[in-house]
């Protein structure tokens, strides 16, 4: 096991080199450029050569990944140039991410708690109205574009009925305490428990758009998975012995049938980043994904060669947990 | 595993030891609150488009930092509520010498900073001097405003603008600058040039500025400025996007009327509105015009301000040679049916742009009338130039929205539609923004372009001057035009007479001469940015400059 | 051995397995309806008795019906889709009309399986010991405690070498055989008195075929236990089976005592099936005689033999009534053109 | 955003999806043959054509099916005869002149005009009517080169095997690492002029690694099969059996594929044209630029946003719809 997740770590780093190559080689293919985005209308000829020259954009392609990856290994990515200028962009990645992490818990919380018990009743009740129902549910869920879903909740549970606030992570007003930068825990180690109230109150509607798809995805892959097992022999045979129903579903049925669910469930942890630029985005909330479409519109290099490494790294690291959850639960995997 | 095992309990007890330590609730107990009860209310809570850069204006360039530093930070000269007019702020007056070269400033006596340290003449210099002495990457980039206005720093003093500043007495400054120029004293005005705590100032390191990555690294002062302005910093949560101000008490004007600003930061701006209407903003700046009825209905107040930019239609006649024709640049603008265009795509008290300032700046040549719709003028212009039938590869950005256009593209479809109704066939571009527009238009890579202006102060040497004194480098490639060198000279020229009404006759002139005799771009509107602010909000003025002031504002409960 | 009766019902004892049936199978009809497709009769009226300790197999061709015969025996055809009809009393109760929480009640207890893949039937992600463990648990109230020795002497008596390893180990890290050991360790966990093994040697290697077979043997001589042997492999017939019935189109064509049964075939179907096995005692030269066709060749039941079109020697009645099942001289036989004399 | 139905799960779906192909004859698995008793003897011979002619007539009576297959009949006509049955030109800003930004931004609904006008005074419902052509041929062109571009890498990699394969794969495998949306989103901001072509072609590189892997999968699968295996050793030449032996064989999935596609095509237009990398030029109309235009008159004007939305919604639906039961039939292990 600790063989397996070194190999996969050292695979990371490969993963993380190539990447930053890419990215970089990214950045410098796009039209435009920092120092457009920083200057706007008085960008003369003159201070976009000074500006270069400042920012060391005038040196040839090669020097300038050769200079950013020698301060990349020094974890030093460099300071925003726009998104929020002067601050380093690893500190910024930071700062923004408790928020991603924090909505991205909770929308994998509703998509499996949600997911994994439906798409089991569904699959128990096969080809019922439950089961067609949902199952088309689930198929208009994905037909819905994220945003515009994120859009009527806040349009009707926001704006219309105010019942929760139209955007991002906590009341203005409110001065709460931030230390750890995940706020609704802020809020209960503070003991500010209105502020992890209005934090929790915050999340709701980003994470219930954010938790769709992969709820309309666990679900369904679970139902499947969950119809395909019980047409496993040794659900007969659990059966066949006897057993009560609630052994057979929990020992026989479901474990079983979570094992693809595993894999999927980490899959869509991984593409909820896609997702969360989305949704924070059209509730202004002040993630990595919010951060990621600013830095692209204001081409703020720092600032998005960080996010796209750790995204990727976080992907990386979620989908060797994920493994790690398989072979716990999967002896054919650990005992190989 | 053997690894994680043993370091996991480490791990967690470094966690547990972090999280208590800073689990401390660091909020004020509420005391405010309860000192200004009655019907107002303690904090004005505003919606900002974007994050502020800094603290330190000298470094900022962008209306979302001046905005905030503007309500901490004062100037020898401000503006006047309202206008884009100057007006004695830290400076009681001041006088210029007969060669308009050496500027004498009458300090106000009772200004403290916050920190205690007093404001006079040695701290004005010891400000201007600070920002002529800045190391080479500040120069390259974050002391824009600088570069604009002096033109160099002291590593290039002799062709710096500025020279030099002293203090006679604790109420006097001088400052020498190298020629006369109608940018001063007003540029004096502009935020950037705000006189900080010199103490604070050198303690906090402040000009150290440093190349970090391919972005700028600034010193700890940036983050904890210390100013003379009604309002001081209070926290910037950066995790929550909101920066919060209080109120100086020791402010030596007439004290903030509210205790708390809360700037939110919300970048798009339909969440801004939303926001507002959710009762959980004040007001927020550049309301698309689209939703000003809305908000209007909704009871708020659309405060729109008088319109100090300019859009116009640049023109490339090195790209396009048909262009170097008076006559093709002529038929170009007797085409465009502005009037419609700016009655259904600008917001109201958006005006048809005559020359290329607005009227609220001196030198404004109100003779001038706009080339007025006349297609059939246009086609026989053309015909007359043998250029019937020609191309125009025409851009316009995407991705963006000024206040001299909301919706580029909109503006763009009717100018399109108007161009090819006499003829002219033209070719559709669009670039983001930020995404390569910018780099075309300098790169002269358009026939034809949409861009604009928002003056910075109230100088015509701001506008016309920016667009075209330059001549070895300007967007309309004047250069490559015959008119080109002597517009150039006649604009520096003007720009140093020391007296007003000369020169500002002479600015008047030379727009007449850009709009009938030279013709380089089409100035197309003026379109007045507006903010909106709930109907609880009282005492906001809105300023052409886009320079409100918070001091003076109450919101109701 | 004496006389056999040709009707189960009326028939008073045999040994082995003396005195009433254990298990009475009447008219047992099963019925596949499928959204949006006619109706299918899998099992169309199957009657069989199986005394205490007898070992009765059903043999046919996949297709036949003898597994979906086994599984509604178990009740564990799916509810939904699926009509069951007949009587299966066993011990004088009516399983067909059990509840599904009495039904599992003797299910595992009373009466259990083995089945035919051993790595499919086997949980794998659950340790081959709480496989075991849990029955014993459910029908013996043993703690999972307590009945882990009991598992570990169960692994040792169908001879998995190192149970105590075996109980903790997962069901690929066995071999085939020890995986059917294991099977059958479970079922006969409980010391059921009924074990209906499904084709319990097919998904086997030759040489471990017969052990298993051996093992099972041995196992229902020492408990008494009444086996149901299902397969279509009449060496496996040959080597176990008191009696033998044979199923062809969910229909007993042929039932009969082993010996006469495979001394003389009555049925052309049950003759083809024994003419195609292999036999070494067979002459030098004679060739094998598969049975033509296949069972998607079959005619209805209703008005004809399903096997005339494969028939080696049909008649002309054969495609125009349905032949009964006759029963005579202790055997039992559903042709209109039975096949004379000795093999 | 990114569409489950194509995207995360991806390489174990995918991978799944392509071991059902050609295996047509391999159905009804052991454990249940005897349930099937009826259909398996039927399957057993059937043939790759028997194989879509029983998938066909289990289609016929699928409502599912037939829901989906109608959607999409309607969407394809639509698209082809819009131009006849749009009232007015899409293009024309007609009631322009009522315009006015401040005090009528968007022209409301009349006589003539159901649903109004768009800022520039452009019928929308003829522009709904005239944007199901450009929509279809976003969808459809992306799904097509999307399909080129993997049949060309899923066919090197098949068919030749070895180091080629591997090669090939790692590609595929990053490719496929990298969030659906996020991918889309880099190759649309590297052009350089954006428009309807670079929406289609950054949509098109995300199914390219999918398009690849499941054509490979089933060419491996056939690889070894028996009609591979006898055309060879009848000497058919290589190209010859993989054009006209393994190719038509491996096309099931690949259809059913090709239709799921298509929907998230059309819904990753709309996030992209969101995220302001749609085709900014809207004289064409095209829904997903629509939905993506309308966020900025969203809250005084929603139903600038709804109409498209809801017609993306109904055909992203019905291309779900009928993809996965196309999907259900063609899988033999779903035959119960």
């Amino acid at each position: 096991m600790l063989r397996f997740i070194i190999r996969r770590m050292i695979q990371m780093v490969g993963v993380v080199v190539v990447l930053s190559l890419l990215v970089f080689l990214w950045l410098r293919s796009l039209p435009g450029g920092t120092v457009s985005a920083i200057l706007g209308e008085k960008a003369t000829p003159e201070r976009r050569a000074a500006l270069e020259k400042a920012l060391g954009l005038d040196q040839p392609i090669y020097v300038q990944y050769w200079q950013f990856a020698k301060r990349a290994l020094h974890g030093d990515f460099g300071a925003s140039t726009k998104v929020l200028p002067g601050t380093d962009a690893f500190d910024l990645f930071m700062q923004r991410f408790p928020a991603t992490i924090e909505l991205s818990i909770v929308a994998i919380i509703l998509a499996v708690g949600l997911g994994i018990p439906l798409g089991y009743m569904a699959a128990r009740r096969h080809n019922s109205l439950f089961d067609n129902g949902s199952i088309v549910a689930s198929l208009v869920g994905v037909a819905v574009p994220v945003f515009f879903l994120a859009f009527l909740l806040k349009y009707y549970f926001a704006i219309k009925l105010h019942w929760l606030p139209v955007s991002g992570r906590q009341s203005a007003g409110l001065g709460a305490t931030h230390t750890t930068g995940f706020f609704v825990l802020d809020g209960l180690l503070t003991r500010e428990y209105d502020a992890a109230w209005d934090a929790i109150k915050h999340l709701i509607l980003p994470s219930l758009a954010l938790a769709t798809i992969p709820f309309a995805v666990i679900f369904r892959i679970t139902r499947a998975s969950v119809l395909e097992v019980l047409d496993e022999d040794y659900v007969r045979t659990a059966e066949s012995k006897g057993l009560t129903s609630r052994v057979i579903r929990g020992r026989h049925v479901l474990h079983n049938a979570l094992l693809p669910v595993v894999t999927t469930i980490g899959l869509q942890t991984g593409g909820l980043l896609v997702g969360a630029i989305l949704t924070e985005r059209v509730f202004n909330f002040g993630g990595i994904g919010d951060t990621v479409a600013q830095a692209f519109e204001q081409r703020d290099y720092g600032v998005l060669q960080v996010c796209i490494l750790m995204a990727a790294i976080t992907f990386v690291v979620v989908n060797l947990l994920v493994d790690i959850a398989y072979a716990v639960i999967d002896p054919r995997v650990r005992t190989r | 595993m053997k690894f994680a095992r043993k370091a996991a309990p480490a791990a967690v007890a470094a966690l547990a030891l972090t999280l208590t330590a800073c689990a401390q609730s660091d909020r004020d107990t509420g005391g405010d609150t309860a000192k200004s009860g009655g019907d107002v209310k303690d904090t004005i809570t505003f919606g900002a488009a974007g994050a502020p850069e800094l603290f330190d204006p000298f470094y900022a360039t962008d209306g979302e930092t001046f905005r905030v530093t503007r309500q901490m930070m004062e100037g020898l000269v401000g503006i006047k509520a309202g206008t884009a007019e100057i007006e004695p702020e830290l400076a009681k007056s001041w006088e210029p010498s007969a060669d308009g070269k050496t500027w004498t400033f009458k300090l106000r006596d009772d200004v403290k900073f916050w920190d205690g340290e007093p404001f006079n003449g040695e701290a004005v210099c010891y400000n201007m001097e600070r920002m002529f002495d800045q190391n080479e990457v500040a120069a390259g980039g974050p002391a824009g405003y600088w570069a604009d206005v002096m033109g160099a720093f002291k590593s290039d003093a002799a062709n710096a603008l500025y020279q030099s500043c002293t203090a006679p007495d604790p109420t006097t400054a001088v400052i020498k600058i190298s020629r006369s120029t109608s940018k001063f004293p007003t540029a004096l005005s502009l935020d950037s040039f705000s006189m900080q705590s010199p103490k604070a100032l050198k303690e906090g390191d402040a000009n150290n500025v440093t190349k970090q990555g391919e972005g700028f690294g600034y010193p700890a002062y940036s983050k904890n400025p210390v100013g003379t302005g009604p309002y001081k910093l209070d926290k910037y949560d950066e995790a929550n996007k909101t920066v919060t101000l209080v109120r100086n008490d020791d402010y030596w004007g007439e004290k903030a009327k509210t205790a708390k600003i809360v700037f939110k930061i919300i970048p798009d701006e339909s969440t801004r509105r939303q926001e507002l209407e959710a009762g959980s903003i004040d007001g927020y700046d550049l309301p698309n015009p689209a939703d000003w009825k809305g908000l209007k209905e909704a009871g708020n107040d659309v405060l729109v301000r008088p319109a100090f930019n300019i859009l116009y239609l640049g023109l490339n006649p090195e790209k396009n040679p048909k262009l170097k024709d008076l006559k093709v640049r002529q038929a170009l603008y007797y085409a465009l049916n502005r009037d419609q265009m700016v009655k259904t795509q600008l917001p109201e008290g958006a005006t048809v742009a005559t020359q290329f300032m607005p009227d609220t700046v001196s030198g404004y040549n109100k003779d001038l009338k706009p080339y007025a719709y006349d297609p059939d003028k246009a086609k026989s212009l053309l015909k007359e130039a043998g250029a019937e039938g020609m191309t125009l590869t025409f851009a316009y950005p995407s991705a963006v929205s000024r206040p001299y256009m909301p919706d580029p593209q909109k503006i763009y479809e009717a100018l399109r539609g108007d161009l090819e109704a006499v003829g002219i066939k033209v070719n559709v571009v669009t670039k983001p923004w930020n995404g390569g527009y910018l780099d075309t238009v300098d790169n002269g890579g358009f026939d034809a372009w949409l861009l604009g202006w928002t003056g910075d102060y109230d100088s015509p040497d701001n506008f016309i001057g920016t667009f075209f004194a330059n001549l070895k480098a300007n967007d309309f490639h004047t250069s490559a035009t015959s008119y080109g060198a002597q517009l150039s000279k006649d604009l520096q020229a003007a720009d140093a007479i020391v007296d007003e009404n000369e020169r500002s006759a002479a600015y008047q002139k030379l727009n007449q001469q850009i709009m009938e005799e030279y013709l380089p771009g089409l100035a197309i509107s003026h379109s007045p940015p507006a903010l909106v602010v709930s109907k609880k909000v009282k005492g906001l003025v809105a300023s052409p400059l886009t320079a409100e002031e918070f001091s003076t504002v109450t919101v109701t409960k | 051995m004496t006389s056999m009766s040709a009707s189960p019902s009326t028939h008073p004892s045999v040994h082995p397995g003396a005195g009433e049936p254990l298990l009475s199978v009447r008219d047992l009809r099963v019925t596949f309806q499928r959204q949006g497709q006619e109706p299918f009769e899998a099992v169309q009226g199957v009657s069989f008795d199986v005394r205490p300790g007898q070992t009765v197999g059903l043999v046919g061709e996949s297709g036949c019906g003898k597994s979906v015969t086994s599984l509604a025996i178990m009740g564990l055809l799916p509810k939904h889709g699926n009509h069951v009809s007949g009587t299966v009393d066993y011990e004088g109760t009516n399983l067909l009309t059990l509840s599904d929480q009495e039904m599992r009640d003797k299910r595992g207890k009373d009466i259990a399986m083995v089945f035919q893949d051993p790595l499919s039937s086997l949980n794998p992600v659950v340790p081959i010991g709480i496989q075991v463990t849990e029955v014993l648990e459910r029908h013996r109230g043993l703690s999972r405690k307590a009945a882990t020795p009991v598992a570990r002497d169960l692994l040792d008596r169908v001879g998995i070498p190192d149970p105590d390893r075996r109980l903790k180990d997962y069901p690929h890290q066995l071999s085939g055989g020890m995986r059917q050991r294991a099977l059958i360790a479970i079922a006969l966990a409980c010391k059921p008195r009924l074990l209906i093994a499904d084709e319990p040697t097919t998904a086997l290697d030759v040489t471990i075929q017969a052990q298993i077979l051996a093992l099972l043997k041995e196992l229902v001589q020492d408990t008494g236990t009444a086996l149901v042997m299902i397969t279509h492999d009449l060496g496996v017939i040959a080597g176990l089976c008191d009696e033998v019935n044979v199923l062809y189109g969910g229909r007993i064509v042929e039932r009969g005592e082993r010996h006469e049964l495979f001394a003389q075939p009555r049925h052309p179907y049950t003759h083809g099936l024994l003419a195609s096995i292999p036999r070494l005692d067979a002459p030098r030269g004679q060739r094998l005689q598969p049975i033509p066709g296949s069972v998607s060749d079959n005619l209805p039941w209703t008005h004809a033999c399903a096997f005339a079109p494969r028939c080696s020697q049909p008649i002309e009645v054969c495609t125009q009534v349905m032949p009964e099942l006759e029963e005579q001289h202790g055997r039992a036989l559903r042709c209109h053109n039975p096949v004379e004399g000795h093999r | 955003m990114d569409n489950p139905l194509n995207p995360n799960r991806k390489k174990q779906r995918i991978d799944d999806l392509a071991a059902t192909a050609g295996t047509g004859g391999g159905a009804g698995s052991v454990a249940v043959a005897d349930l099937t008793v009826g259909d398996a003897g039927h399957i057993a011979e059937s043939t790759g054509v028997s194989l879509i002619a029983s998938a066909w007539s289990r289609l016929r009576r699928d409502p599912v099916f037939l829901l989906g297959a109608f959607i999409t009949l309607a969407f394809v006509l639509l698209a082809i005869f819009s131009p006849l049955i749009a009232p007015h030109d899409p293009t024309a800003g007609l009631l322009l002149k009522e315009v006015r930004p401040q005090t009528n931004p968007i022209p409301g609904a009349r006589p003539g005009y159901p649903f109004g006008a768009d800022s520039s005074g452009r019928d929308i419902f003829s522009r709904l009517i005239v944007g199901s052509r450009q929509t279809l041929i976003v969808g459809v062109m992306a799904t097509l080169f999307g399909f080129i571009g993997g049949l060309t890498l899923g066919t090197l990699a098949g068919a030749i095997g070895g180091w080629v394969d591997s090669v090939v794969m790692r590609v595929v495998d990053v490719m496929l690492s990298i969030p659906s949306l996020l991918l889309a989103f880099s190759v649309a901001a590297i052009a350089a002029r954006p428009s309807q072509w670079t929406v289609i072609v950054a949509i098109a590189t995300v199914q390219v690694p999918i398009f690849a892997r499941l054509l490979r999968g089933s060419m491996l699968a056939q690889r070894g099969s028996d009609h591979v295996l006898a055309a060879r050793a009848l000497g058919v030449k290589p190209s010859a059996i993989v054009f006209r032996h393994m190719l038509p064989n491996s096309l099931s999935p690949v259809i059913v594929q090709a239709t799921l596609v298509v929907a998230s095509a059309i819904i990753d237009a709309a996030a992209l044209s969101f995220l302001g990398l749609g085709n900014p030029d809207d004289r064409q109309p095209e829904w997903g630029q629509m939905l993506g235009k309308a966020q900025q008159y969203i809250y005084d004007h929603p139903a600038l946003a709804i109409w498209p939305a809801l017609c993306i919604i109904v055909v992203a639906l019905g291309f779900t719809l009928m993809g996965e039961s196309l999907r259900e039939a063609l899988d033999p292990k779903s035959r119960r």
